[in-house]
């Protein structure tokens, strides 16, 4: 079963400190809601015996979105914040190499992921060095 | 040699497709491992918001497109646990058999590219012509071979015609005794093999589940979990299975709990085939759906591990945010930890034996 | 009596004096380079990809030649037609290592005795010992190519290579020695069957030769997988054939010298001809078999291999037939 | 010393005798090349598994002389790209092409490959190979059959032989 929990995105860290030995990162689900111009930040956690999940919420701004990083409690986070990051911008402070991960390194366009990007024939015919046979 | 740099290119033979690992060494052990990876991202979650939901079929396939019918069954139970219907009996037991289908394709998948990064290029010729076998089957019942779009929202796409019953069970005879005398003294009554693996590339209890490892990777480093068991879906709880743990944690357990699975697999589809009931296959389901807004999480045992989907719906046709939690992501971040200290020559058992899929970690 | 013999006593009885000499070396020289063009692509190499493909229950070459007999000879003619590439950071050098061992198959062929005793091209005294000098060579002829092609993998496996010769050289120069001592350093003059005098000799000299060839499951150095081509990973077109061609004819040589060493001698006359191809194809089937049915062992696992058991064994058996 | 090119071989005139030995010439290497085509193993997604199995027994390339024996680009005359290019990838995918010797060829598997196929729409997929790549025979399918990329490979063979590819017309 499945409990949600909205917390502040001040107190991530001391949640995640209480979860940290029952528990462990199942995923961080990131959604744009655009209208209220700010990010819902899910993380998900999965219980190491049974299949039960707890989902701690938090939104943070859309213009500054910075959260402080729980890699470090959790390893696996390391990947997902890295891909949060890489999609929707989201800047994880204490992260230690947070840069993109699925993009290729020289991508000019911004966040792919976030609502307001548009696929135009710019983006779709970029095709980074010059690429020549 | 003060630490020189080695790229494994993403273009190397026995990457498991395009991963790339950069590697420095010290003489002949690795000090430090990076991997790089996103060779494959096709923007799959961003397709999800563009597409409306029955027509994204063809996409979940494609995203881990060595066992597709499981990921088609994981994204057809979110959907249906979004709308909360119910299917029938029979579209349940065709379902159970397909996954196991799919697990038992992957493993032998696994089983050639295990082989041939070790040296032994007869086992990749070997474990396809199983996999053959077992991709007849699912021509006839399907129409597609790889990524059949067989199982969809509301049931099945076609129902099982008569013969198909025994032509499975005959098929699931040959390959236990396929499996039994060509594959276990090739792959594991093999001496150089063992000298090989055991004792490489050791993933410990606690470093597996604090890196989120799910699946057959955490089931050989010592966690008993099996979220077919944990929180059963479809008919895995009327079946018995036993769930093969091992707790070497080196690269022969987790080919050995890969081989044990097929097994098992065998024996659940022999089970399911038996006792199928009569009945429909399928709801009768409008092609255009609409999805009342809900944050709806579904997580299932696929032969990677746990892969889970999460769909956030605002009630028009389209998904508003999907995310798809892919098991092997993690199992990339739980390689890095192992190759440090490692021989270089011990690397490619160990990225076999993990077997991720790039297009599950790109997505 | 070997073919160079024949051809210069024919030519001679011809009536051609002094100028008989030079053009029997011709003569033989060409013959030489047909067998060695020919016994790989068409009798080893085409033996080992039908054989190779029946055990991975598949068909092999067919729709080249008759039964996929030509497939080697096209596969010859579409390197000819290649281009050669050279790696900027390549030595000048760059082709000398695979001509070398194209040279050195050329010269097995050339030293071991086709068929029986004087079948051979050249009648070579000690040839026993110039063959294990020449298979020496190639562990020498990879390190050079893996230095000379200036790529990270080819030093890698230059690195092995030079490791692994450590492992076997000493064991099968051991057993050369032992095959010499008993019955004699040359293969004319072996006939007696040695291998029920060194059975674990036989064992020990197959390994190490396997090893030294780089073949079967001890393909250290040029592990596809791994290494990508090991030493030759920077060689294209006809430059790449060479090696290609030794791959293909060095365990069929290492066939025929076994059988010779240890299944009794080269005799003369038909029967013995026969007998001799039957025990060579035996011997070439069993490395068939060894390379396609088993994986490759680790670099360090080999040589603790060969020096915890393997060099033990070889110095049990001599000991024991030196003492009876 | 000058390195020959083709074009000063072809425009070798001489007697009859020569004439004869060039034609001779070029039959042979061009029914070699027909005849041996050694593909570069280089397999990204759903293709790249489909080529496995087109690779294994069951559709056994090995009949017409396709062997996956070329691991490194050096020794590869021709290459299957399959799977989704996506714009990452390409760059290492050329860097691959250019390290192949001469007379290369190309073959674009599955939909991805030709037009982007599924992910037309996608902001990393790089839409069509033949924008970067001399594409010669180019396989439908998504994933094609084992038995599509055994026809591809004997059409390109075919091609070789009857000297219809354009950059390599009479190409010694």
């Amino acid at each position: 079963m499945i409990n949600y929990k909205e917390i502040k995105s001040e107190e991530l860290r001391k949640e995640a400190e209480e979860l940290k030995d029952k528990y462990f990162l199942f995923s961080i689900i990131v959604v744009d809601r655009i209208n209220e111009g700010k990010f819902e930040l899910n993380y998900l956690f999965e219980n190491k015996e049974n299949a039960d999940l707890i989902n701690l919420k938090t939104f943070i701004l859309r213009n500054d979105p910075k959260i402080d990083s729980i890699s470090d409690i959790f390893p696996a986070a390391d990947y997902e914040e890295r891909e949060a990051y890489d999609m929707f911008g989201i800047i994880f402070t204490g992260h230690k190499n947070l840069k993109r991960i699925l993009l290729p390194e020289d991508w000019p366009f911004g966040y792919p992921l976030r609502k307001d990007f548009v696929i135009n024939d710019e983006i779709r015919n970029w095709t980074g060095t010059d690429l020549r046979w | 040699m003060n630490g020189f740099e080695i790229n494994v290119g993403p273009a190397h033979p026995s990457t498991h497709g395009v991963l790339k690992f950069k590697l420095t060494i010290e003489g002949d052990t690795i000090k430090k491992a990076e991997a790089e990876i996103g060779f494959l991202h096709r923007g799959k979650e961003k397709a999800a918001e563009d597409v409306t939901y029955m027509s994204y079929l063809p996409f979940v396939d494609k995203i881990e497109y060595v066992s597709a019918l499981n990921m088609e069954l994981l994204y057809s139970s979110l959907i249906e646990k979004a709308l909360n219907i119910q299917i029938s009996e029979r579209a349940k037991y065709i379902r159970t058999i397909m996954a196991e289908f799919g697990r038992i394709m992957n493993h032998l998948v696994f089983l050639a590219a295990f082989g041939e990064d070790l040296g032994l290029i007869s086992e990749f010729f070997w474990a396809l012509r199983e996999r053959e076998l077992l991709m007849d089957i699912i021509e006839e019942i399907s129409g597609g071979r790889l990524a059949p779009v067989y199982i969809r929202p509301g049931g099945v796409f076609f129902d099982f015609k008569e013969g198909i019953e025994n032509k499975i069970i005959e098929a699931m005879e040959k390959l236990e005794y396929k499996i039994k005398e060509v594959h276990e003294y090739a792959i594991i009554k093999n001496s150089i093999f063992k000298a090989r693996t055991k004792g490489v590339g050791i993933l410990k209890k606690e470093d597996a589940i604090n890196l989120g490892v799910t699946g057959p990777n955490a089931r050989a480093s010592g966690i008993n979990r099996d979220y077919r068991k944990l929180n059963p879906y479809l008919i895995y709880d009327k079946l018995d299975f036993k769930v093969p743990v091992f707790d070497e944690g080196d690269a022969y357990a987790r080919c050995l709990v890969r081989m044990e699975e097929i097994k098992e697999s065998i024996k659940i589809i022999k089970e399911a085939t038996k006792n199928i009931p009569k009945g429909d296959y399928l709801i009768k389901m409008p092609w255009i759906i609409k999805i009342p807004p809900a944050y709806t999480i579904e997580i299932q045992e696929t032969p990677r591990g746990e892969i889970g989907m999460i769909l956030v719906s605002d009630g028009s046709e389209r998904a508003y945010r999907l995310k798809i939690r892919s098991a092997s992501f993690f199992a990339i971040k739980a390689m890095e930890k192992i190759l440090e200290g490692e021989k270089i020559a011990n690397f490619y058992p160990i990225l076999a034996s993990l077997d991720p899929v790039m297009g599950e970690i790109d997505r | 009596m070997s073919i160079f013999d024949i051809i210069y006593k024919y030519i001679l009885s011809n009536g051609f004096g002094y100028l008989s000499l030079p053009i029997s070396i011709i003569l033989t020289l060409i013959i030489a380079l047909i067998i060695t063009a020919l016994v790989p692509l068409f009798v080893s190499g085409w033996i080992e990809r039908k054989v190779a493909a029946r055990i991975q229950s598949r068909r092999g070459p067919i729709f080249a030649g008759k039964f996929g007999l030509l497939q080697n000879l096209f596969d010859a003619i579409k390197m000819l037609g290649k281009e050669i590439i050279r790696n900027e950071n390549a030595d000048k050098l760059f082709l000398l290592p695979s001509i070398l061992y194209g040279t050195v198959v050329l010269l097995l062929f050339l030293i071991v005795p086709l068929g029986n005793k004087n079948l051979a091209i050249l009648n070579v005294s000690d040839n026993l010992l110039l063959t294990f000098i020449l298979f020496s060579y190639l562990g020498l002829i990879a390190i050079l190519g893996g230095i000379f092609s200036g790529n990270k993998f080819a030093s890698i496996s230059a690195y092995r290579e030079g490791v692994k010769t450590f492992a076997f050289e000493g064991i099968v120069l051991l057993s050369i020695f032992m095959i010499g001592y008993r019955s004699s350093f040359s293969f004319q003059n072996i006939n007696s069957v040695n291998i029920i005098y060194y059975p674990l000799i036989a064992i020990s000299f197959l390994i190490g030769i396997i090893s030294m060839i780089d073949r079967g499951p001890l393909d250290v150095t040029n592990a596809e997988q791994e290494l990508i081509g090991g030493w030759r990973i920077e060689y294209s077109g006809l430059v790449y054939g060479l090696p290609l061609l030794g791959d293909y004819s060095l365990a069929f040589i290492a066939s025929m010298i076994f059988s010779i060493l240890f299944l009794g001698g080269a005799g003369s006359g038909i029967l013995s001809f026969i007998i001799f191809w039957i025990k060579t194809f035996i011997i070439f089937f069993i490395l068939i078999l060894l390379r396609w049915l088993y994986p490759r062992p680790r670099i360090d696992q080999l040589i603790n291999f060969s020096w915890k058991y393997i060099f033990p064994l070889t110095i049990l058996n001599a000991i024991i037939i030196w003492m009876i | 010393m000058k390195e020959i090119t083709f074009e000063d071989f072809s425009k070798l005139e001489g007697g009859f005798l020569l004439t004869k030995a060039k034609e001779l010439a070029h039959w042979l290497i061009k029914k070699g090349r027909s005849k041996s085509l050694w593909p570069l193993t280089f397999a990204t997604s759903c293709c790249g598994i489909e080529m496995m199995s087109f690779g294994a027994s069951k559709t056994d390339p090995d009949r017409a002389g396709i062997l996956f024996i070329a691991d490194s680009p050096r020794y590869a005359d021709a290459i299957f790209v399959s799977g989704t290019i996506t714009k990452k990838m390409a760059n290492r995918l050329l860097v691959l092409y250019n390290q192949m010797p001469n007379p290369k060829y190309v073959i674009a598997v599955g939909a991805c490959t030709i037009s982007g196929g599924l992910y037309h729409h996608s902001y990393s997929v790089l839409l069509g190979i033949d924008k970067i790549l001399p594409v010669d025979v180019y396989i439908h399918g998504c994933p094609p059959r084992p038995e599509q990329f055994l026809e591809a490979g004997l059409k390109l063979q075919e091609l070789i032989k009857n000297d219809k590819i354009e950059r390599y017309k009479g190409y010694i």
